[in-house]
């Protein structure tokens, strides 16, 4: 199938092969691996001090003191990638009326009915919820973990701060988790092409027309044809 | 497998059974501090200084006797100074030596994350194994008694060892020896708990002190270091002793409840997703969407 | 080479699992790690120099005696059979070490010349020469021996010695019968004070 | 101390004043805990700031600095107005029953003076302070004599008048008792700013160990130069020394006056006579008076004064024998019978040489030369800048030492320029010398044991030995008056120096001939035991006043005996439980561990508490035997009636102190400091001692309130450092890092300073500066009617230290502001007490 290639809008600037469409800039590719790496690194490190039973990872990683040291300032980094992301994409992370429609049909997005769905434009309400989930989290963790970077520093008489902290640390930790196998699996396995557009930044039309019909209405003016 | 390997019987963060619990019969060692008799001279603090050759540092003039305003990494061992007034108007000058208390039950081991950097002797000692630390200060947040202290330039946290090294080889600690008045002693639990009695009940039937009491915690589980107080009701006067420690709500939750839950989230959520995946598959089972390249075999 | 989705799971493994392989220890050791500085140090009893409880005092010093050894202090600790002290030391007694293994302590003789205004080294033999010839002229000079009343005094009040407080019975014997030879009545001591 | 450290163990009531055993004694003090632990003894501290002892004491008192006798003596009414006294004790083993000549007056009776003074000279006729009696032999019972007492002096009776039931109204006790009557409670609060109730208390608490006579208990008196260090110190502990007879404290177990020497030998360089007053085992010094060996002795040899019935050993009639064996060790062969044993080689004494003085000498010139051996004497003070100046006049100043300090850079103390240097002409020898660590040798700690200690290391860099320095100089010093002659050279000459390596003379030699030897072979007629020629003897009883033993230090001999070193014995054992420990090091005098424990047992023999059993009277053996050695005669039957006091003519102890004992009177009275924020409420016209000189430089000045100086300050040391020696050490360093000013709340208030802010102090003589800590524990006193702040400053900082030479610290030293003005009997100076002002920095 044989696609002529739109005009492209937004990134004239970026080539992209015939008959697919650009879906992540680089920038936000960057963004995007520059948060998930750094986030992966945390994840790791951070299961290693979460449980005794993974501990190894954090020897794996290259020691016990390695991991402490660098969690925090690998830390930062997603964080800044996390406000990057909230940068990039917040004004086309808001919540609609679609959205909401799209929650309460979500047990047939789960069971791959995607034409019972509403709707669904550049994001999809799971992916906004990803977001602000990460966006929230990232920023509970960032501020409970600026404490825990530096406890010694807590006076006495403030240490209430580091029993929250670590309270709040492992529980928006554990919330990011879950969101993130979701993502890791939606984009890895369920959805064919996902992985595949936030590292070379395109997706065939198919993909656009099936997943993300309100965008690629928005980017060629009509609706996409069923198929 | 060594003799010093039997010797633990608990390790932070270790995956599995401890190779020590319950394999010795050692008897659990105490220190009993009579504040009644403290004359607050700190040979303690010194000799515990020399002991562990620790480092000097710098101190400053803070309108108090008290070397210090905490136990710092390297000066693990502080008398409290509290000039305190009792209701009918009596001047007491109080003087307690602060260190670690060498729980029974050890928030800083409950909260370390890293494998074998706090163990806990079978004689009951409380260590930090500095070459297993990560330096990530949970133990500072774990400790009810404000003691485990953070080296910045090791990037490890250090505290009273018991002298683990002397009880090993059948010496009392460094501080105990040095104690002038005697108001420092050292021994087996049960006999310091019978001493310390002896001297609270001489305490309150001869010397008008009739609130003294031994201040052994039960919410840490009893402690490695017992202290005789003028007045057991009131420990915080000694230098903020805190009255019920426990080891911090949160760290309970943490280490319990949440990691339970959180373990069980995140197990069930993979095995979910794979069920789930053997269930309905991917969105699209073709490679339409898949990117094929020039060169590549579709 | 343009990496596939499964290629770059297949490196990510890989990296993990060769970085658990070599290079690093997965195991802690889970041992009682201290050990005694003291064990085989060279003990010797002595008092301590500060207050008069007299606490007997164990220096430490590595070294079996050997020859070759320059003996130096490790460690100081109280003397558990002394029946004052029992092994207790106060603050001061407890850092003994430090006073006696002192960056500050002196190592050569000095001298301040009439006028100077710094120090300068002097070879023992010179000083020791230039104090016994100015001892001996200053007593030639002022020595008394018969007081107004024609009492015989043979007394030297022109030069004083000021004893410490940690010199030892022998040492104040020989200073004692040494400065009376000469006829020191200025002799005094921490003791007065 | 007549105790010891241990014995405090055994004692049921302790007064601890005048000092503060938990701070500078810390591991004696264990002892004082343990009679808590162990027998429920309580411990009263009477200290001018609530100090770490009073912090374990079971009552504390703040007292005004400088007040004491008249806290000692209104305890003392207070116990025989309550009867609360040792009867028995009191009778038979003290004055008290002896009677007074009738020309005695008491300051009571006059303005404030005894009997005999002379407002022109500022000293007394002592002869109406003695004994009415009959007879009367040679032997001056003083213990000082540079006043130069004459041979023709008054002397003690031989047969004492005596009433033992204590109700002649001239008797000792009547006297005693008209003495203190004086002393009431409100006057007690007047002078010394105890509330009377509180004062009442401490005297009941203190008292009740005798509750209507009963004997079984005992209570101790521990002391500190917070009674040594005033204008009137000898007779503080000469109160306390009363009270302790009164109440038949003294010679028994966990009993006795227990001073606690600061340092660890003063004892040792006191009893080796390291001052000018006495020479080794307290022999007393010749004066020009004394024109031959015969007259010293004849006047230094005591004869018993005592009630006709009784017995009195009389210890010191056997001084010729120390004497003559002191000079055989000094000159051997040199000292022959003809020449008097050499008496003319031993310098004659007629004036004060004491300390204070000698800084006083040196500034006007005397003193030319001074060698300085471990004693910071510019830091040590008092009156630090006098000691600065006069070691401005000085020719030269050697200083042995192990660090930098004070003393031997006085010419760049802080104030001094670069051109003030450059006109200080004194030459300054620095000699590296040896650590404690370094050099063996014995100490006598405060309970009089001496203890050996060995060698641990070598001297680092090219510091030599102490011992090696002096022989070194001396030797070199001989060889020139060989060489070149010069001012009567025998002394120098004929010095014995006998020792295996001359030039550094191993002291395990010099212990021996301290010991003493037989120069001859010797038979004790009784025992028939024999010791041969050049052997050490075993103990001072074998001394002869022949020529035929040598001995340095009698009551050191028995340390150095054939057995060995005795200092270096190291047997813990205590087989009576009293913490005697008789075989570990050796004790002086011979090896007694209580001093008088005679007294520990009622007229018969029989020790007054059955569990606390010391010595006793063994009839069947017809001696008296015990857990101590006996300090005693030890075949002397209880129904000869000899005192338990050897050491005094009359063998018991003295409640009056007779003739010439004090310069200040046979009673101790309350004068009021030198500085002083009141007059004497006894007798404003008589504030002072009257005997106490002032002295007269530019720099010798007094403070007055009139002049603005109206707080109390007083001078002390802490636990944390030791006098001006830990400042070099980092460990010490970081507990007390800078210098302090105890100063109450209620001050800092009305100052309108806070904790931590640096202040002045000033006394008349200078300043000091450090910051203050404002505490509970020091509070304003109500002195007379008039609201007195007291407040305290430690001693331990300089201008070279740690701190020091890091700049954290104003450089002043605290006896910048120290008077300069001693006691009379002891010449200790006025440390505590003085005025000063404090303003905000």
């Amino acid at each position: 199938m044989t696609v002529t290639a739109p005009p492209y809008r937004e990134h004239p600037a970026q080539a992209v092969p015939p008959g697919r469409i650009l879906r992540y800039s680089f920038r936000e590719r960057v963004v995007h691996w520059l948060a998930a790496l750094s986030y992966i690194y945390c994840l790791l490190t951070g299961l290693a001090f979460w449980s005794p039973w993974l501990f190894w990872l954090a020897i794996a990683l290259g020691g016990g003191q390695i991991s402490r040291m660098l969690h925090p300032w690998i830390g930062l980094i997603f964080i800044a990638g996390v406000l990057q992301m909230y940068g990039l994409w917040a004004r086309q992370m808001g919540i609609t009326d679609d959205d909401r429609a799209w929650f309460r049909s979500m047990r047939y997005y789960i069971r791959n009915e995607d034409d019972k769905m509403p709707p669904v434009g550049r994001y999809n309400a799971g992916q906004k919820l990803l977001f602000w989930g990460f966006f929230v989290c990232g920023i509970l963790l960032f501020l409970s973990g600026l404490v825990l970077w530096f406890p010694e520093y807590i006076p006495w008489s403030l240490r209430w701060l580091r029993y929250t902290a670590i309270l709040i640390h492992a529980s928006s930790a554990l919330l990011t988790i879950g969101l993130f196998l979701i993502h890791v699996y939606m984009g890895v396995f369920a959805e064919r092409g996902a992985f595949d557009s936030v590292i070379y930044g395109d997706v065939t039309e198919d993909f656009a027309k099936r997943f993300h019909p309100a965008w690629y209405k928005e980017l060629f003016g009509s609706a996409p044809r069923r198929k | 497998m060594s003799q010093e390997t039997l010797r633990i019987q608990k390790i932070s963060a270790h995956a599995g059974a401890v190779p020590g619990e319950g394999t010795q019969r050692e008897f659990q060692v105490c220190k009993l501090i009579d504040t009644t008799t403290c004359i607050g001279c700190k040979a303690c603090e010194v000799a515990c200084m020399e002991w562990n050759d620790l480092p000097f540092g710098q101190t400053v003039f803070d309108n108090t006797y008290q070397t210090m305003p905490d136990t710092r990494w390297n000066y693990w061992n502080l008398i409290r100074f509290n000039e305190h007034e009792t209701e009918d108007g009596t001047l007491m000058w109080l003087m307690r030596k602060d260190q670690c208390m060498h729980c029974a039950d050890p928030g800083c081991l409950a909260a370390c994350p890293s494998d074998g950097a706090i163990v806990q002797y079978t004689n009951g000692i409380v260590d930090f194994q500095q070459a297993n630390c990560i330096g990530c200060g949970y133990c500072i947040t774990g400790c009810p008694f404000n003691i485990p202290k953070f080296n910045s330039e090791t990037k490890r946290v250090y505290k009273c060892t018991l002298c683990a090294d002397r009880v090993s080889e059948g010496l009392e600690p460094a501080c105990i020896k040095s104690c002038p008045t005697g108001c420092l002693h050292f021994g087996s639990k049960d006999d310091m708990k019978y001493l310390a009695e002896t001297r609270a009940k001489q305490l309150r039937d001869h010397y008008n002190f009739p609130k003294a009491g031994v201040y052994d915690p039960p919410g840490v589980g009893g402690t490695g270091v017992i202290y005789v107080l003028h007045d057991v009701t009131e420990p915080e006067n000694y230098g903020g002793l805190p009255k019920d420690p426990h080891i911090p709500l949160t760290v309970k939750l943490w280490k319990g409840p949440l990691k339970w839950l959180g373990n069980l989230a995140m197990v069930g959520g993979l095995i979910g997703l794979f069920v789930h995946y053997l269930r309905f598959g991917p969105k699209s089972r073709d490679e339409e969407f898949e990117t094929k390249r020039e060169g590549e075999q579709p | 080479m343009n990496p596939s989705r499964r290629d770059f799971l297949k490196y990510t493994a890989v990296g993990g699992t060769a970085a658990a392989v070599f290079g690093f220890d997965l195991q802690p050791a889970y041992a009682q790690l201290r050990t005694l500085k003291i064990a085989r140090a060279s003990e010797t009893r002595s008092t301590c120099p500060y207050c008069a409880v007299g606490c007997g005092t164990i220096i430490y010093t590595i070294g079996d005696r050997a020859k070759n050894v320059t003996a130096q202090v490790v460690h100081v600790e109280g003397d558990p059979d002394h029946p004052t002290n029992r092994g207790t030391l106060c603050p001061k007694g407890s850092s003994l070490q430090q006073e006696i293994m002192n960056d500050r302590r002196l190592l050569k003789p000095q001298v301040r010349r009439p006028g100077a205004t710094d120090w300068q080294d002097i070879s023992w033999d010179d000083a020791l020469n230039e104090i016994a010839a100015r001892v001996k002229k200053t007593r030639d000079d002022t020595f008394i021996e018969k007081d107004a009343a024609g009492h015989t005094v043979n007394r030297l009040e022109s030069l004083a010695w000021i004893g410490g407080c940690t010199d030892t019975n022998e040492f104040n014997y020989l200073v004692v019968k040494a400065m009376h030879a000469l006829g020191v009545v200025h002799l005094e001591n921490q003791a007065r004070v | 101390m007549t105790n010891g450290w241990v014995d405090m163990k055994n004692t049921d009531m302790m007064l601890i004043m005048g000092g503060n055993p938990a701070e500078n004694h810390p591991c004696g003090f264990k002892w004082p805990i343990e009679a808590k632990r162990t027998r429920g003894a309580k411990i009263i501290s009477v200290d001018p700031r609530f100090t770490r002892t009073s912090a374990v004491a079971d009552l504390f008192c703040q007292i005004r600095a400088g007040s004491d006798i008249a806290f000692l003596g209104g305890v003392i009414r207070y116990a025989i107005e309550n009867n609360r006294i040792a009867k028995d004790y009191l009778v038979n083993f003290t004055n008290a029953a002896f009677i007074v000549r009738p020309g005695f007056q008491l300051p009571g009776d006059t303005d404030g003076v005894f009997s005999g003074f002379d407002a022109k000279t500022q000293s007394y006729d002592r002869s109406t302070w003695n004994y009415a009696g009959t007879g009367g032999g040679g032997g001056d019972s003083s213990p000082h004599p540079p006043g130069g007492t004459s041979p023709a002096a008054p002397k003690l009776p031989e047969k004492v008048e005596f009433d033992l039931s204590l109700q002649n109204p001239n008797c000792v006790f009547q006297l005693l008792r008209k003495h203190y009557s004086r002393y009431t409670p409100e006057m007690v609060e007047r002078i010394t700013g105890i509330p009377k109730e509180q004062f009442l208390k401490a005297a009941d608490l203190y008292t009740s160990i005798r509750k209507d006579g009963d004997m079984k208990k005992a209570s101790t008196i521990i002391y500190a130069v917070g009674w040594t260090q005033h204008s009137f110190g000898t007779q503080i502990i000469r109160t306390a020394a009363i009270l302790q007879l009164v109440l038949g404290n003294v010679g028994r177990a966990g009993g006795g006056v227990n001073a606690l020497r600061g340092h660890s030998n003063i004892q040792g360089a006191t009893d080796m006579a390291g001052l000018f007053d006495s020479l080794p085992g307290y022999l007393k010094v010749p004066t020009p008076a004394d024109t031959s060996f015969d007259a010293w002795i004849k006047r230094i040899t005591p004869t018993p004064s005592k009630p006709a019935p009784w017995d009195s050993f009389n210890y010191s009639s056997n001084t010729p024998k120390f004497a003559v064996s002191y000079l055989k060790a000094l000159y051997g062969d040199a000292a022959t019978k003809q020449n008097g044993w050499a008496f003319d080689y031993l310098p004659k004494v007629d004036r004060n040489y004491s300390w204070v003085q000698m800084w006083d000498d040196m500034y006007n010139g005397t003193v030319k030369g001074m060698l300085a051996f471990g004693m910071n004497g510019v830091a040590i003070g008092p009156n630090s800048k006098k000691n600065i100046d006069a070691l401005k006049k000085a020719d030269f100043l050697v200083v042995g030492e192990i660090y930098p300090d004070e003393t031997s850079e006085f010419w760049k103390s802080p104030g001094i320029t670069t051109d003030e240097m450059k006109q200080i002409q004194t030459t300054v020898y620095r000699l590296p010398c040896a650590g404690f660590a370094e050099k063996d040798g014995s100490f006598t700690n405060s309970a009089r044991w001496l203890l050996w200690k060995n060698t641990a290391l070598p001297t680092p860099g090219d510091a030599r030995l102490d011992q090696a320095i002096v022989a070194q100089i001396f030797l070199k010093i001989r060889e020139l008056y060989k060489k070149e002659g010069g001012k009567f050279p025998d002394p120098v000459l004929n010095l014995t120096w006998n020792y295996s390596n001359p030039s550094s003379p191993p002291l395990a030699e010099v212990l021996k001939e301290v010991n003493g030897k037989a120069l001859a072979d010797l038979e004790d007629p009784a025992t028939k035991q024999q010791i041969k020629a050049g052997q050490q003897l075993p103990g001072f009883a074998w001394l002869k006043d022949d020529g035929t033993t040598s001995c340095g230090n009698w009551i050191y001999s028995g340390s150095f005996t054939e057995a060995g070193n005795q200092t270096a014995r190291r047997d813990p054992s205590d087989p009576s439980g009293l913490g005697v420990h008789p075989g570990w090091g050796w004790s002086w005098p011979a090896n007694r561990r209580v001093l008088y424990n005679r007294a520990s047992c009622d007229v018969d023999g029989k020790p007054w508490d059955p569990s606390r059993k010391q010595v006793w009277w063994n009839e069947g053996q017809q001696k008296w035997v015990g857990n101590d050695v006996p300090d005693f005669k030890v075949d002397s039957k209880p129904k000869d009636h000899m005192g338990p006091f050897i050491m005094n003519p009359e063998g018991v102890g003295r409640i009056f102190a007779p003739l010439s004992a004090f310069a200040d009177g046979p009673f101790p009275e309350h004068y009021e400091p030198i500085e002083s924020p009141i007059d004497n409420p006894f007798h404003p016209q008589q504030t002072h001692n009257p005997v106490v000189k002032r002295f007269k430089t530019p720099d010798d000045k007094y403070g007055t309130p009139k002049d603005g100086y109206t707080v109390v300050c007083t001078t002390y040391r802490l636990t944390e450092l030791y006098h001006y020696w830990t400042k070099n050490n980092p460990m010490n360093v970081q507990l007390v890092p800078e210098p302090f000013v105890e100063i109450s709340v209620e001050m800092a208030n009305e100052m309108g300073f806070t904790g931590g802010e640096k202040i002045k102090v000033s006394s008349i003589r200078g300043d000091y500066i450090a910051k203050a800590m404002v505490t509970k524990r020091i509070k304003p006193l109500m002195i007379d009617g008039k609201k007195v702040y007291p407040i305290g400053l430690p001693i331990h900082q300089g201008y070279r230290g740690i701190a020091e030479d890091e700049g954290k610290d104003a450089r002043t030293l605290a006896n910048l502001l120290t008077p300069t003005v001693v006691d009379p009997n002891a010449y200790t100076p006025e440390f505590k007490g003085f005025l000063v002002k404090v303003e905000k920095v």
